[in-house]
């Protein structure tokens, strides 16, 4: 059972994504008009954001502890946020500063933090392996740590998806596979790319469970993620869960969306899963109208510093660029 | 603007896509599968408007199973299709480099000549735009090392459509590496040497020969993709100087045209290689290797190569524009040269 | 209904692979004692044989056309054979001879024949994504042919199986995926690799038939595969097939076999998938032990011509090494 | 033989397993994972006698998942341990370059230095037993062109284990190459240079210098590996007819020593190259460049290479052998070149 206080930080967590995702969708779009240009501005390259998707982040992370590994994707932001990872080294990251987490070398698909074991990558699919290892390091060493491994429905149709969950389920691994059905990879639909509707039921390849959430509510994934992160932390193995959830905006910074009708837009824009979440917590009484605009205000006090610290923070020397090939 | 009212301007990608599209025009057995390729046209354009032409069953948008509908390809084209597979970028190539280097490539060989494998790779390559270590590398050379691949590299839009061409009429495996910054897409910052003339008809532009872009007595440098456009912007800087460099695009890597390279090198005693691509073990040390066979005794000073260093590319701007060559750099390299070791 | 020529015809084809393979077994060590080197004797480099295997090739390839698209693995010889690869030219290219296949460039892992659509890849799971192509280009074509892709169940735990059968089932192509499960992958037994027991239970993944043939049977197999191939011709998509068969020998010759038992071993030669059979088709009079004899015989003198076909070829020039890379 | 009792000798293959072993007693976080590394000891023995050692916990055989396991081993390293996975051959990389490339080797820079990464990669290298096109390269050339990597290729049991145990003591990704034809197995043709002296305590040989096998005045063979027993050959043959050849064995490609071979080309102003990977874009052309780059003024003749022509490498005993850089065509190089201008 959910107690209010988890349900409460959930809400605080989404509220603190959706922030920092909205500004630095603004951030993002300096000094890139009136022509679009994605090398301009103080946050270049491309600009994966995850506004929509926060029930997924919120839910599975309030069950982590900083020493349980994560494993993230090109659009990592909201994850590695409910992770606990520190929002302004996070920002200095983005914008390429030297006091980001990879002194301005990784950006925003490559954040890399130790004090809260996250990794990410903008290769599909291939962050999944990488939790495999972690949770085997973890089981050699006797930890009851875990790892967790987010991806996309897109992802689950690649290669590396299918020989992660062999691998954990074989050796019993303490890890919980998280798809993150947004039911699109950039422009493709899922069933145009899967030959099946629920990736869940893929767990059936490997015999191990296979939960599915289809309607991006945070309490159904945190009560999901809170049976299977106890699973993997008992040695009992690895589960499948997929999210159904939705991606609010394009698939980055700068997508025209020609291939999602105005409908799909609106449709997704109404079933907002925050506002929703948000609405439920106050009618339930957990939240209060005040209680709500306090979260918003602290998040965005809390956002405007990150981007603030990343603003001001020098860029890193160019010949550090020859630097850390080699430990 | 009137006496330049004949000439049809493209940007490379509607180069690009007009090559396709004739192709498959003529022949039913052209067909294009990768991500994104249908509604949106590619992620870089290189099949836009393709779709709604041609229809889904031969633009196909696929699943992110790049080993799959890669090694589909070679499949398709053994039973007689002749596919365009686009791996989104070459960066990618490592999910599936099994399918391209080990089976595509090879079987003709392998066969003994019995049978054939014609299929293009599409691929973007190249970076400048902050997009770090997983989407703004070049990796020719890595593909080079590797035999049975033919790569074609064009620079403008006029080689973009003979060369798309040709290669879809190769009866082999061609990667075909468009570097985002030639396209002249809307989002990217403005390159006025990615829109060019481009006839109408369909033609061919050889796979396997340099281009002189630009003639010269001082030195030659070779080069290819972005890069023939900031050596030709330092062309125009050195010419300013009274050193007039010679641009040698290379057009295409495999074959490499080292005849063109020799020859031009006999003829400037001088020889500087520009190349996007890391630095080690790749095209700038093919090159200047050739030229060592096949013109040492010509040669007024060593030859120099500019190159990305050997680091992964990273994200922040100044750390990424401090590892690409640029014009300034081309400038100064060309200087050195010809002022005598 | 399996019919009584259908028999005899599976029949005709396990024991011409038996004794193709157990006759070029003893070519192989030709040259390589007292000391067995692998470089050494008319048939150098790695030498994988598939007696016990037959049943699959036997009774898949009985339902297939020369038209039919077939992929097999670094252990060819018995699809190759039952699909009705000219067995000289075969034997010469296994010997690396001019009159070979392949003129002596592929080898014993590398059979490529244009007269029955087969081809084979050393490269483990990486021919089914070929075979996935063929049926594409069957489709765009409008042929009733199909592909067939051989793998071991060593090769189901690879990322290019998930990916085919995803992609062959979205696209609804006609292709048979054959899983022969030998239970080894070399030295690694199926339970120390895959994390269920069968194979076939992961076309659920893909929404696909999934058939078990639990016994090395080839009527069973042959029925099996009939109704897949039927159901490929038909257009109606993908099957997966899995067969529990036996790998007699050693996973390449010269393996000390350290890993399986004596037990196992002499359990193996007592199942003998062949004799198994003949004993069967005698017993039920389908073939009588004269008929059986003169099967034997008749491929004995086919393989003993399709040797010295091979012996007798010329090697190719040297120079011929370097055509070819392109047409 | 009395005289030589204190000799232990060891073959290539021993000695690797015995530099794993040692490492893997003093540190508990070393462990090995790969296909048939437990009873089987690796195909090419690398591991033999591992598991009866330390048990299936730390001897781990996987399924055939390279991607899955190999990416595994990043993950295990980040989280503490020091994996050792073993790809059973080279020619394998494509179905798992991504975890090697794009995530092993880049990860420590695109952190900033702050994670690391110390990975051992065993794998095997080379051909000349005809085992075709998918399982005979060397291959060296595709990984040293891409950041991140240490490679190392050993020549002797000595270099073997020294550099194993440098490999598992070093916080980088080390991807080691050895080739079957100087592991000194009982199934492959004999080969005397794979056995030889190896001291029983661990030691370490540094990675990134690299080794005069052979001193001499007149030319300078670098070259690597399996090539090394080719061009000592070849050297002894020179030798008797008074052509003295320094051996340099670079035992590492990546780092390259540049300094050493630049400073050997000094001393002995020719250069040839020795290659068993493919010709065009790899270690040939970089040794040559590099040579250019530090040594122009000091060359005799243009400095020459060896190397298999970019084809895939055939299976027909005569058409391998034809390919295969060989003793008698080193020393017909060597002698052009010295005799040459
Ligand atoms: C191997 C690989 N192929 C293709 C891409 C390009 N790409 C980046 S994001 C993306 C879509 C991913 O879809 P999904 O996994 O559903 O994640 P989402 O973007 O919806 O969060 C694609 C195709 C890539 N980064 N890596
Ligand atoms: C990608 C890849 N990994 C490893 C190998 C080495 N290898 C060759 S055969 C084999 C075992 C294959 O097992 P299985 O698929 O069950 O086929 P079987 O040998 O039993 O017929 C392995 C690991 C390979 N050829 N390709
Ligand atoms: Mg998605
Ligand atoms: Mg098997």
């Amino acid at each position: 059972m959910v107690t209010e206080q988890a349900q409460l930080e959930m809400h605080h967590q989404m509220v603190r994504i959706r922030r920092f995702e909205e500004t630095l969708q603004q951030v993002y779009m300096e000094g890139k008009s009136p022509a679009f240009d994605i090398a301009a501005g103080p946050v270049p390259g491309e600009m994966h954001l995850a506004a929509g998707q926060e029930p997924v982040a919120a839910g599975v992370c309030l069950h982590l502890r900083p020493t349980d590994a994560v494993t993230a994707t090109h659009r990592p932001h909201h994850i590695a946020l409910a992770h606990g990872m520190d929002m302004q080294r996070m920002a200095a990251e983005i914008f390429g500063k030297d006091t980001g987490l990879g002194h301005g070398k990784g950006g925003h698909m490559h954040l890399f933090d130790p004090a809260t074991s996250f990794g990410c990558s903008g290769i599909i699919a291939e962050g999944m392996p990488t939790a495999v290892g972690h949770a085997l390091a973890f089981k050699k060493q006797g930890r009851d740590d875990i790892a967790v491994s987010f991806f996309g429905e897109g992802a689950a149709n690649q290669g590396a998806f299918h020989e992660s969950l062999n691998l954990a389920a074989l050796w019993g691994l303490g890890v919980v596979f998280v798809c993150e059905d947004n039911a699109w990879a950039i422009s493709v639909p899922k069933e145009k790319a899967t030959a099946i509707a629920n990736n869940s039921e893929r767990a059936a390849a490997y015999g191990i469970p296979g939960v599915l959430i289809p309607d991006n509510d945070p309490i159904a994934v945190y009560e999901a993620a809170g049976q299977a992160v106890a699973r993997a932390r008992a040695g009992r193995g690895p589960t499948l869960i997929e999210v159904k959830t939705d991606r609010l905006l394009g698939h980055f910074e700068g997508d025209p969306q020609l291939y999602r009708t105005k409908d799909e837009m609106e449709t997704l824009a109404q079933r907002d899963a925050l506002k929703l979440y948000e609405r439920r917590l106050v009618a339930a009484g957990v939240l209060t109208e005040e209680g709500a605009l306090a979260v918003w205000a602290a998040a965005q006090a809390e956002v405007d510093a990150a981007i603030e610290f990343a603003r001001q923070s020098p860029y890193p020397e160019p010949e550090a660029a020859l630097l850390h090939v080699f430990a | 603007m009137a006496v330049e009212m004949k000439r049809r301007l493209l940007t490379t990608s509607k180069a690009v896509a007009e090559g396709i599209a004739q192709e498959m025009e003529r022949d039913p057995a052209v067909f294009v599968m990768g991500e994104d390729v249908g509604v949106y046209g590619g992620i870089f354009g290189a099949t836009e408007g393709l779709l709604a032409r041609f229809g889904p069953e031969r633009i196909m948008d696929t699943p992110i199973s790049e080993t799959g509908f890669i090694g589909a390809a070679t499949g398709a084209a053994l039973s007689g299709m002749r596919p365009i597979a686009e791996l989104m970028f070459i960066d990618f190539f490592g999910v599936c480099m099994d399918q391209i280097y080990n089976h595509m490539a090879k079987i003709h060989y392998e066969s003994g000549g019995n049978v054939r494998v014609p299929v293009v790779i599409t691929t973007a390559i190249g970076g400048g735009y902050s997009d770090g270590a997983q989407h703004s590398q070049t990796l020719y050379g890595t593909f080079a090392h590797l035999p049975g691949l033919k790569i074609v590299v064009p620079s403008t839009p006029y080689d973009a459509k003979g060369l798309m061409i040709a290669a879809i009429r190769d009866d082999n495996p061609v990667l075909y590496m468009f570097h985002k910054g030639v396209m002249g897409l809307g989002w990217m910052t403005p390159n006025p040497r990615a829109t060019g003339e481009v006839p109408e008809e369909p033609y061919t532009v050889p796979i396997g020969k340099a281009d002189i872009k630009r003639p010269g007595r001082d030195l030659t440098v070779v080069t290819v993709s972005l890069m023939v456009h900031r050596a030709l912007d330092a062309a125009e800087e050195l010419a300013a100087e009274g050193i007039e460099a010679e641009v040698l695009d290379l057009r295409s890597i495999v074959p490499l045209d080292r005849e063109a390279i020799v020859e031009s090198v006999r003829r400037t005693r001088r020889l500087l290689v520009v190349d996007e691509d890391y630095r080690s073990f790749g095209m700038t040390g093919e090159v200047i290797t050739s030229v060592v066979e096949g013109a040492f005794d010509y040669l007024d000073a060593p030859p120099a190569r500019l190159a990305l260093p050997d680091v992964p590319i990273p994200y922040a701007r100044p750390l990424e524009q401090y590892v690409l060559p640029s014009r300034e750099r081309i400038v100064a390299a060309a200087r050195d040269l010809v002022a005598g070791r």
